[in-house]
């Protein structure tokens, strides 16, 4: 596993001046940023800011232009083998869940660990339902997704990134697709979660969650990172303009 | 030499369905293959694989399915590939339902949404098990319908490998209204074996649909 | 590519195209199989060969690619020798022949090429009537052209054509389906078909031109003739040796 | 192997087979035509016609999509002389082309009549427009432009199963590839000539449709 | 004004006894309404309460079952000649617009005086130019309407009824599909119809425009008229319970 390992040996994630374009359009400029282990980060901002993308260059859902970027330890070329190691150990959950509809709950958990980390059937299924218990819905192991609801189905598509056993969990929006009653229930579990140690991305606009759980706050405006600090000082005395205007337009 | 129209003779062209049938089954095996390797290469990541079945596409579904059997029929044999009729109209009609069957499953394929291909790479499934356990699955069920409704074109088309002189349904009919001239009888009763084998599978395919429709709606 | 003797007795069949849809020289039995006077023929050849017969049903106009592209080895298909043809392939002493003519609707005043025009005239593409015709008609003459015979025999029946080119073979035929609706206008030439083999084969086609002589002489392809046309050889094919 | 390719007998002749292209041309725009000519009628009858009348465009769909166009060619060219009805052998091509593509054209059209918003048809009697005046103006164009590239494929379609009608004796490409393939025994040479002018035909009438198109539907879509 | 007339033989509307059921729902009971000339009625009421049900009856989108419905004088029997009478007085506007996407601004309101009253095209299109200047866009009269905003189709809807020089305006929820900052352009727009003397009936939850225009409100629940009264009475002192639950709700 050894590979070019710059200063922090051990943050969890470390991205060097990193570009992003979209044919000719600039998504991310310059991005630097290290996110230790076991830290949580809440990534804000207005939409089209490049919150999005910025988590999913981590993982290579979207390939980088210019830039480095090391998870884990392994630094990430685009399209060579490493991502394949990378994505194994980081778990990503979606605003539109993604679960497999042709699957049940618990083949949705079980399918990666198969045929990733090559583990038994009966090992999988015993994760698997270890994971749907700590998400709390054992019960519904053997329903299809579209049986539950929104925020059942959040959970087990946590379950199924905690599966895999990542090393650190990217979080898009989870629950801006979820209806108002639902939120509280994914962003309980996410805080377990956190507090059991797991490093974690969190793209959010729940501002309650990041004072709670953040160890830093990321603003993003325009494809860069504008603002960063700690809840605390982050929320009652930003810095920067474009954070001031966004932030009261979120409190409303 | 002059017969008239009995039942020996219905029944020469009600077994010639056989053929009719055999061929259908053979070219939408071949079809399904070829289908598959189409539909697959045009969602590749690899540009000449998408474009390599881009043109082949292009080519045999631009170009009269007749033609196509005239060229295999007597290119291959030429390139010294001793061949007899039904390799040729097997061959053909693989080749023309490939084409087809690639372009409908390229279009299920492309409907299963993006989401889910996304899920399969974070969680870092490869090409293979990504297709295999989520796309392909997914993309199956979308395609029942248009598939079964292309297999009635498919019945259809091997009507034409008797302009080769393969003895399917409609070369057993010419032959009998040759022997015959009753073209009346003789055409009708050849339309309504086609009817009765393509009739169903028209209403299933709808039905099909409808209850596809209704599944989407909401 | 060349054929020989040699070549087929190794491996054991023969295969040879016929037609299936002129009645009576190649048409299907009862039970789908070819028959016919040239799938006798074909029978007493493969027999005289000392090999197994694989008869393939070939259709008129692709008769010879059939066999220039090696699907058959020896086509024994009702085929006129023409000078044309004779390009293409190597022919054989005749084996059977025909006299073809101009024939259509009683009511229609044809006594030569003059009368064809502005006329339709239904023909078997690429047959020996579709030669002859086009040879002679007047610019005005219409000839369409059908796949087979039968499908030209089925538009003069069916009125879709007054006129047809057609042999006296199948004109008997047609008499017989429909007394007095047709007559024969005029004759346009006497037609010997002989079987066809791949150009070069000469040495094939020597064992075939001996293999006709014998039964000839022996009064073998009279009988055929007698089962299958109503009538012995006629005697400009008989005669030839 | 060693096959000898010999395409001067088609450079040859190869006035015949554009004279054979260009009836391949008319018969397929004529057939389109007249097809689609059928077609709107059928689909507004098959949607808002009464009973007895919707029975019978389905019953004319139904036998023409499930039975090859070989047969229907046949049919009408050999079978329909018996009742009467006599057609030159282009002509019977035409009206199997038209009436083949007729029934495959009025199913395209219906679903883009079904696919048009009640609210529009709603803001049309509101309007006080008669049921014909609001088919007319109102859902026939939006109809037709979200069922054009289905209805473009179909019509390509038409085009290459045009060439089963040399079978009748009708003079399109095909016949004239198989009148050039019977004299002068090229086969595989005429056959790779013809297919080619088959998908240059292809390409250009798709190409021609695609600009028809966007001619004809110009008006912008809602995002 | 002149409220419960019941034998006023100038009114703009009367419905008498009116039942109206899909199949098997029994969606308007015993509606009894007059509408007089130049009188502006609001109708509100919770989703499904039969609101839309009652003013498509009015021109007939909807047939009645039992019940009699008079327009202008013009007695209404279902799918009978006087239906296009009584459509050529009446114009409706839609929640969806409705405009006709393959046609201009202008041929959208050139269309139905045209084909309906058959006035000439250049009458026509005097007309139409008009009453779009009424509603405030001249100068979008050769677009299409995909190229508008949604207030702005809105206002060429109007314009497009207006053009048939209607006796009676039905409006269906005018502004509930439009962004919030368009919605009183649309509003601005109705209220200078009535003031210029319209009768109009209009299904709306803006209780602005309703005491500010309505002579009348009227609530509706369960298919059923259940009060109706002058906006000032209506709006501070409601007689019945569900009415009051309802405009609670609303008053957020
Ligand atoms: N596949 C793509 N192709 C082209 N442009 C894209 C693509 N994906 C995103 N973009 C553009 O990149 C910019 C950043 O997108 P991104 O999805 O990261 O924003 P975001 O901050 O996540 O916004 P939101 O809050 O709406 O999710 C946007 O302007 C977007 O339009
Ligand atoms: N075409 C129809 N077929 C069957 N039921 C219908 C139909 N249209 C409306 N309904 C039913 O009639 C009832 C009244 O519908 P209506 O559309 O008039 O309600 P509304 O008061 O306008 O509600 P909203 O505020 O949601 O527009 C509802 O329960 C509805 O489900
Ligand atoms: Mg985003
Ligand atoms: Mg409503």
């Amino acid at each position: 596993m050894s590979n070019v390992v710059p200063e922090n040996t051990d943050a969890a994630v470390i991205m060097r001046d990193v570009d992003k374009w979209y044919d000719s359009y600039h998504a991310l400029t310059a991005i630097n940023l290290t996110v230790a282990r076991g830290e949580k980060i809440v990534v804000c901002g207005p939409s089209g800011s490049g919150k999005s993308t910025l988590i999913r260059c981590i993982n290579q859902l979207e390939t980088i232009r210019s830039g480095t970027i090391t998870v884990d330890g392994i630094e990430l070329t685009n399209g060579g083998e490493n991502v394949d190691k990378i994505r194994r150990e980081v778990g990503m959950v979606f605003q539109q869940f993604n679960l497999f509809p042709h699957m049940t709950v618990l083949e949705n958990c079980m399918l990666a660990p198969i045929k990733v980390r090559g583990v038994s059937k009966a090992e999988a299924e015993q994760t698997a339902r270890r994971y749907l218990e700590r998400v709390r819905i054992p019960e519904q192991a053997d329903k299809y997704p579209a049986q539950l609801s929104g925020g059942q189905q959040q959970r087990v598509a946590i379950a199924r990134a905690l599966c895999m056993n990542p090393k650190i969990m990217l979080f898009d929006e989870p629950t801006s697709a979820l209806d108002p009653e639902m939120v509280n229930e994914v962003l309980d579990t996410m805080i377990d979660l956190a507090s059991e140690g797991m490093t974690m991305l969190v793209v959010t606009h729940e501002m309650g969650f990041a004072r709670k759980v953040a160890d830093r706050v990321i603003f993003m405006d325009k494809g860069e990172i504008v603002e960063m600090g700690e809840p605390e000082s982050f929320f009652s005395n930003p810095q920067n303009e474009r954070t001031k205007t966004f932030l009261g337009q979120i409190a409303h | 030499m002059f017969r008239s129209f009995g039942p020996n003779e219905a029944l020469y062209i009600i077994t010639a369905v056989q053929w009719t049938l055999l061929l259908s089954a053979i070219a939408f095996a071949g079809g399904a293959v070829g289908g598959m390797a189409i539909a697959l290469a045009r969602v590749s990541a690899i540009k000449t694989l998408r474009y390599a079945a881009l043109s082949f596409i292009r080519v045999f579904q631009g170009t009269p399915l007749l033609m196509q059997l005239f060229l295999v029929y007597f290119g291959l044999s030429i390139m010294g590939v001793g061949i007899n009729l039904w390799v040729a109209a097997a061959a053909a009609l693989t080749l023309h339902a490939s084409a087809y069957l690639g372009e409908i499953w390229r279009g299920c394929i492309e409907a299963v949404p993006a989401g889910q291909s996304e899920a399969s790479y974070a969680l870092g499934l490869k090409y293979g098990d990504r297709m295999r356990y989520v796309v392909l699955p997914q993309a199956a069920k979308i395609s029942v319908a248009p598939t079964v409704g292309f297999l009635v074109q498919l019945i259809k088309a091997t009507s034409l490998t008797s302009i080769i002189g393969f003895v399917e349904l409609t070369r057993a009919g010419q032959i009998i209204n040759n022997a015959t001239f009753q073209p009346l009888t003789v055409f009708s009763l050849v339309a309504a074996v086609y009817f009765v084998l393509c009739w169903p599978l028209s209403m299933w395919a709808r039905h099909l649909e409808s209850r596809f429709a209704v599944a989407t709606a909401r | 590519a060349a054929q020989s003797v040699e070549e087929i007795q190794q491996r054991g069949t023969v295969n040879v195209g016929l037609l299936v849809d002129f009645p009576p020289f190649g048409i299907l039995d009862q039970s789908g199989n070819p028959d016919g006077y040239d799938a006798d023929v074909a029978r007493l050849l493969a027999e005289d060969l000392g090999v197994e017969l694989n008869l393939v049903p070939v259709t008129g106009p692709n008769r010879i690619p059939y066999l220039l592209s090696n699907q058959v080895d020896i086509l024994v298909a009702s085929l006129g020798i023409t000078p044309e043809r004779d390009e293409q392939v190597d022919f054989s002493q005749p084996y059977a022949g025909i006299e073809i003519f101009v024939f259509g609707d009683a009511n229609l005043e044809v006594t030569g090429p003059e009368g064809l025009s502005g006329q339709n005239i239904a023909v078997a593409r690429a047959s020996t009537q579709d030669t002859a015709i086009t040879e002679i008609a007047p610019s005005d003459a219409n000839i369409q052209r059908f796949d087979d015979d039968a499908s030209a025999v089925q538009a003069l029946l069916s009125g879709q054509t007054p006129l047809m080119g057609a042999s006296n073979v199948v004109i008997a035929q047609i008499n017989t389906m429909a007394p007095d609706r047709f007559d024969t206008k005029f004759s346009l030439r006497q037609q010997s078909q002989g079987i066809a083999v791949r150009p070069g084969s000469d040495e094939l086609l020597g064992y075939i031109n001996e293999f006709l002589g014998r039964v000839k002489a022996d009064g073998q392809l009279n009988a055929l003739h007698e089962e299958w046309v109503g009538g012995p050889l006629p005697e400009f094919v008989a005669e030839t040796e | 192997m060693g096959y000898q390719f010999n395409f001067a007998p088609v450079f040859n002749n190869f006035d015949q087979l554009l004279y054979g292209a260009l009836i391949t041309v008319q018969l397929s725009f004529g057939a389109i035509l007249i097809g689609l000519l059928i077609a709107v009628p059928c689909a507004a009858a098959k949607t808002a016609g009464p009973a007895p009348l919707r029975w019978l465009v389905s019953l004319y769909i139904e036998v023409i999509r499930n039975t090859p166009f070989l047969i229907q060619i046949f049919f009408i060219y050999f079978s329909l002389p018996a009742l009467g009805i006599r057609f030159d052998p282009n002509t019977a091509a035409l009206v199997a082309l038209a009436v083949n593509v007729g029934a495959y054209a009025t199913e395209i059209v219906r679903a883009g009549i079904e696919s048009i918003n009640r609210g529009q048809i709603e803001a049309g009697k509101a309007l006080g427009l008669k049921g014909h005046q609001i088919f007319r103006y109102i859902i026939i164009k939006p109809a037709l432009r979200t069922i054009y590239p289905a209805l473009t494929s179909q019509f390509i379609y038409l085009m290459l199963n045009s060439s089963v009608v040399s079978a009748i004796s009708a003079t399109d490409l095909a016949a004239a590839g198989n009148n050039i393939q019977s004299t002068t025994f090229a086969a595989f040479e005429v056959y790779l000539v013809i297919t080619a002018m088959y998908l240059v035909l292809s390409l250009g009438f798709s190409g021609l449709f695609s600009a028809i198109g966007r001619k004809a539907f110009s008006y912008p879509l809602a995002r």
